[in-house]
């Protein structure tokens, strides 16, 4: 039974990471999963410099799942480097570094910094609905993410894969501007951008006003927007948005995801990826399924 | 061992006062590591609402395997666990934060409202002096299961238990020393004893409250204000659910 | 105590409607609820033909929601204004009728028949995204959405109402084209367009493969989009999009919405509606708001 | 009195087969008002879960109060109702669509899997002569309840229990003749029917099964497509949740 993958010629041992930002850089979820068997581990994005982030209020609870306006906060990429690259080399997974920026410069500060170091995949986040400069910026544009994407991949050692954003009208026009450009892969979906009102309080509920809304609830849209894209390119995709069991994570693969990032359902239990991972093993094994290859994008 | 997400039985429930419920659940492999000042996370049942509640440990029976949470009902989790009598479960993450450090000198805890309970653990612990400082609204609660562990001052917004006023006011009222502070309660509760503590220079051990997500410390939803740069973040954040709840006063600003 | 709204003159009793397709003419729902207790009744939309609708299945549950592509099965117009103008005439309640189209002259047809009918509002919707015409391919288009905005408030007796779809970039862009074009109000937003695979049969969980995402899930998206139009436009809002009880309601109003309809609620709960009229009486008596209207865009 | 939506005492849950449960619910309004072949929608307990559940009832026992329903675990919502005992309750909304009607004339009763309970109320409220034809996959249920009310003849796709195939085999093996056909069961036995039926100019009442939402004919998610045009949808279609779930043969298109 296979149950490897391939993005961009790095191999995954199986189809299960993380999705960016909900689990640190694996520290923390460490004492409870065995970071050996996931796929990937995704980092939190990292910046140039250290991002103090955004004020608290930072979450909120939404029906069936949350909002975040974390606003990046990370420490930067020379305690990155030193800190969480050494902890996640020491694992048995490959490390895929989600990098944030708030000019095309901070991006390709990062990616260069990251060059020599022991990194499988960058992962460009330029959908970050809740920073002001950069973030989604690039990723409502087709042109502004063409250029940067461009910008990236002329610099970066390691393959590329740009994560869209879903606040778009059409998602099939920014994944084919990343591919034109010359990413390697994409990650969808980030953040759907939400609002929650405190009616006692009559204030919002999250300091910045609009967060990003993750979780099952958003899990329809995101299987739409990575159907519509596996079938409109051909790059591998990391398909994510509200991925909370093995269902969800197999939904994903069969609408065209190579790959599948547990985001929100870490907070709701955080054994989710591995569980997902033997889920997995248990629908292949009971359904006669021998390469999980053969279930990407099998429903047309 | 370290934090475990696990299923609980509830052992008891009751209404100790309007609205704030005393849960007391078996959960050995947490008790058994949990400290004062710690708290754990519960879950509701209900698949709309995923974020884990956090709520501070108010007694910790190491020997029965058990814990107790005293908890306000705020909104629909707190609502929802209210209603759970002793057939049911409930799911549970812990043990969670760094908890007070106890320190061998002369002790003044201080509790505001929904604040309180997790003294009562520390209160148990404390072998030193203890002077014990308790706020209410308006209706008491808790207050006598203190008594066996100190001398207990007490105070209310409208004067109907104790000294009229806040705890500072009870503070001042009554005269009480000490030389090491442990308090939790609301953020101005708080901000009045930081700099009460840093005006006198006694140690201040301040327990606080943020909205979480992860509350293992990944998610850097929960984030204060720190004094210093931070380790951890390299910008003047600390977690408060994995670098606290519990922090020095001088560490953060309120 | 005032609970009374109005929307481009058209008076309210409260702000509390029905969201179009989710409670037909009233008829099915007037064995469970008083319709004359109803700011207004928002008709399912009608053409100027009769329309089949799509293949079944046409709604799949989602994680906190669910979706449709009932495809806008309707009687035509014909067959409506005989029959449920008439039955809505008997109540104590504003009529809204919800309008759709394939072409442009789809929609006069049907606007320039419900002329001379006891109408109060027309609802348009061009941004059903289950049909292939028309539809959404105007309501994500700022300058298609300006055109057919023009061409029906030219025929228009009633005041008009364009409805607004979510699957765009910019949903403010939309709702100042509508403005430009002269539209009396506009009614935010129509479903999100999501899918469902079934992996067990691995095909599709509706028939149509994609389908319109309503319920609670998407709430924060909704009360997002009617703070950032009620901030970009002057015109009043019927804000909709998993409003599920009194609190959700009051959040739309809270961001900007004149009136508030009820949509997917009604499937779960029947008496939704007047649950919701009388829990904003009660949240105004217990918080001494003698005017809802004070209570409109409080939130800034 | 019309529909309601209500929380029903559970009065009793047994497993009489392997995943196939018998509910029986204390529902007073509802009973008083419910004909057999109509349904009632269950609501989940968990708000993940908002769409209701349409089941048939098995059986209405009016002086009680109170309506049995059997059905199948097909997913998330039917596995949750498998597990409330009798302390819970469960909301409901019903009765809902058409029911059967009751003719006078010999009648040929089938029930094909789960679609076998429904008939069980049919089978006690018609006085005509009856063949009761049950087809099972290889799991015999409920089939005892039918006998006191006629004459019961069985399939199953391996055999074991009676004819070896479908109903209609063992109609035709055992030579069963009526006037009048009440059939519930999968689509593909309902066709079967449907053809024999009109073959053989035998009136036949077809009870389908469709996607809902509303339940009460307001959303148009259920259609089914019928041979004429239809009075509401003035298009080929009719609303399995109020135009049926029971329809002529000659009504519809399978
Ligand atoms: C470290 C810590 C310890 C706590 N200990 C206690 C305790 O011992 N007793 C007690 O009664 N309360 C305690 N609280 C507060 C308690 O967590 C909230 O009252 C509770 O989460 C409210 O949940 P709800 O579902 O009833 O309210 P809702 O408003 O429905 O909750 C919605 C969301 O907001 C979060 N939230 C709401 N209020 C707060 C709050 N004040 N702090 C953090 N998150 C919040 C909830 O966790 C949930 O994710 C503590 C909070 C923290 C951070
Ligand atoms: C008029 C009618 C009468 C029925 N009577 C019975 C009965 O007496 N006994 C019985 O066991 N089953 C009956 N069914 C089928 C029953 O409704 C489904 O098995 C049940 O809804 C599955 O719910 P779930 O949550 O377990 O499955 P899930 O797959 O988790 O359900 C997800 C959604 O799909 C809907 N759905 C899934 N399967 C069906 C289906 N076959 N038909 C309609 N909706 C479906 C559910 O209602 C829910 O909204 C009837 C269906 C209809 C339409
Ligand atoms: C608390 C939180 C922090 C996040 N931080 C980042 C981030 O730093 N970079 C990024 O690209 N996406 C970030 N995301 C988005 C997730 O990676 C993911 O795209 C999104 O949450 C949808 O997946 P989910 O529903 O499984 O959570 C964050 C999401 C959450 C909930
Ligand atoms: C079953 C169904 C049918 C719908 N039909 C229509 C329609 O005919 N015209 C329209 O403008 N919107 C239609 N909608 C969209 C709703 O009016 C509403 O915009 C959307 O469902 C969001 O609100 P809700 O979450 O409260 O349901 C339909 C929605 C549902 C669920
Ligand atoms: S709650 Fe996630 S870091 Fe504290
Ligand atoms: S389920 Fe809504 S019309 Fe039948």
């Amino acid at each position: 039974m296979n149950t490897k993958v391939s993005i961009a010629g790095v191999e995954l041992k199986n189809p299960i990471t993380v999705a960016s930002g909900t689990f640190g850089s694996g520290m923390e979820y460490d004492e409870f999963v065995d970071l050996n068997l996931l796929g990937a581990v995704t980092t939190k994005g990292v910046a140039n410099v250290p991002w103090p982030g955004n004020p608290t209020p930072r979450v909120a609870e939404t029906y069936g799942g949350m909002m975040n306006a974390i606003g990046l906060q990370n420490p930067g990429i020379d305690t990155f480097v030193k800190r969480d690259i050494p902890f996640l080399k020491e694992k048995d997974t490959k490390i895929i570094v989600n990098v944030c920026g708030k000019s095309t410069e901070d991006y390709l500060d990062v990616v260069e910094r990251l060059g020599d170091e022991p990194v499988d995949l960058l992962e460009i986040n330029v959908s970050c609905p809740n920073v002001k400069e950069g973030g989604i910026a690039f990723g409502q544009d087709p042109k502004a993410l063409y250029d940067i994407t461009k910008a990236i991949k002329a610099k970066a050692k390691q393959p590329i894969i740009m994560k869209l954003s879903p606040n778009v009208t059409d998602i099939t026009e920014m994944a084919k501007a990343a591919e034109a450009a010359g990413s390697d892969a994409l990650s969808l979906i980030n953040t759907l951008t939400g609002m929650k009102i405190d009616i006692k309080r009559r204030a919002f509920a999250v300091a910045n006003k609009t967060a990003g809304v993750s979780g099952p609830a958003i899990h329809p849209i995101a299987v739409r927007m990575v159907y519509q894209v596996a079938n409109a390119v051909k790059l591998p995709i990391i398909g994510m948005g509200g991925v909370m069991n093995t269902e969800d994570a197999l939904e994903m693969i069969m609408a065209g995801a190579t790959a599948v990032a547990v985001g929100t359902a870490n907070f709701h239990n955080p054994y989710a990826t591995v569980e997902i991972i033997k889920g997995i093993e248990e629908y292949m094994q009971a359904n006669g399924v021998d390469d999980i290859n053969t279930l990407i994008g099998c429903v047309k | 061992m370290g934090k475990i997400k696990m299923e609980a039985k509830i052992i008891r429930q009751d209404e100790i006062a309007t609205d704030i419920y005393s849960m007391v659940i078996q959960a050995p492999e947490i008790a058994s590591q949990a400290v004062p000042g710690q708290f754990i996370d519960l879950y509701s049942a209900d698949g709309s609402k995923l974020l884990p509640r956090p709520i501070s440990l108010c007694e910790i029976d190491r020997a029965a395997g058990t814990l107790r949470i005293v908890y306000r009902i705020a909104g629909k989790g707190t609502k929802e666990f209210s209603m759970l009598t002793s057939d049911h479960t409930i799911t549970i993450l812990g043990p969670l934060g760094n908890g007070f450090t106890k320190k061998d000198k002369k002790a003044i805890l201080i509790g505001g409202g929904i604040g309180i309970p997790p003294m009562l653990q520390l209160a148990k612990e404390l072998t030193c002096e203890k002077s014990i400082v308790l706020g209410f609204r308006d209706e008491e609660f808790l207050s006598e299961e203190f008594e066996p562990y100190g001398t207990v001052y007490k105070s209310s917004d409208n004067g109907t238990i104790g000294v009229k006023g806040t705890v500072m006011d009870a503070i001042r009222e009554y005269g009480i020393e000490g030389t090491e502070i442990y308090a939790c309660g609301p953020t101005p509760m708080l901000r009045a004893i930081q700099s009460y503590a840093l005006e006198h220079g006694i140690e201040a051990q301040l327990s606080l409250e943020e909205r979480m997500a992860c509350g293992v410390g990944a998610c850097l939803a929960c984030v204060c204000k720190s004094k210093e740069i931070d380790d951890h973040s390299q910008v003047k954040n600390k977690r408060v659910c994995k670098d606290g709840p519990v922090f020095y006063a001088e560490e953060v600003e309120l």
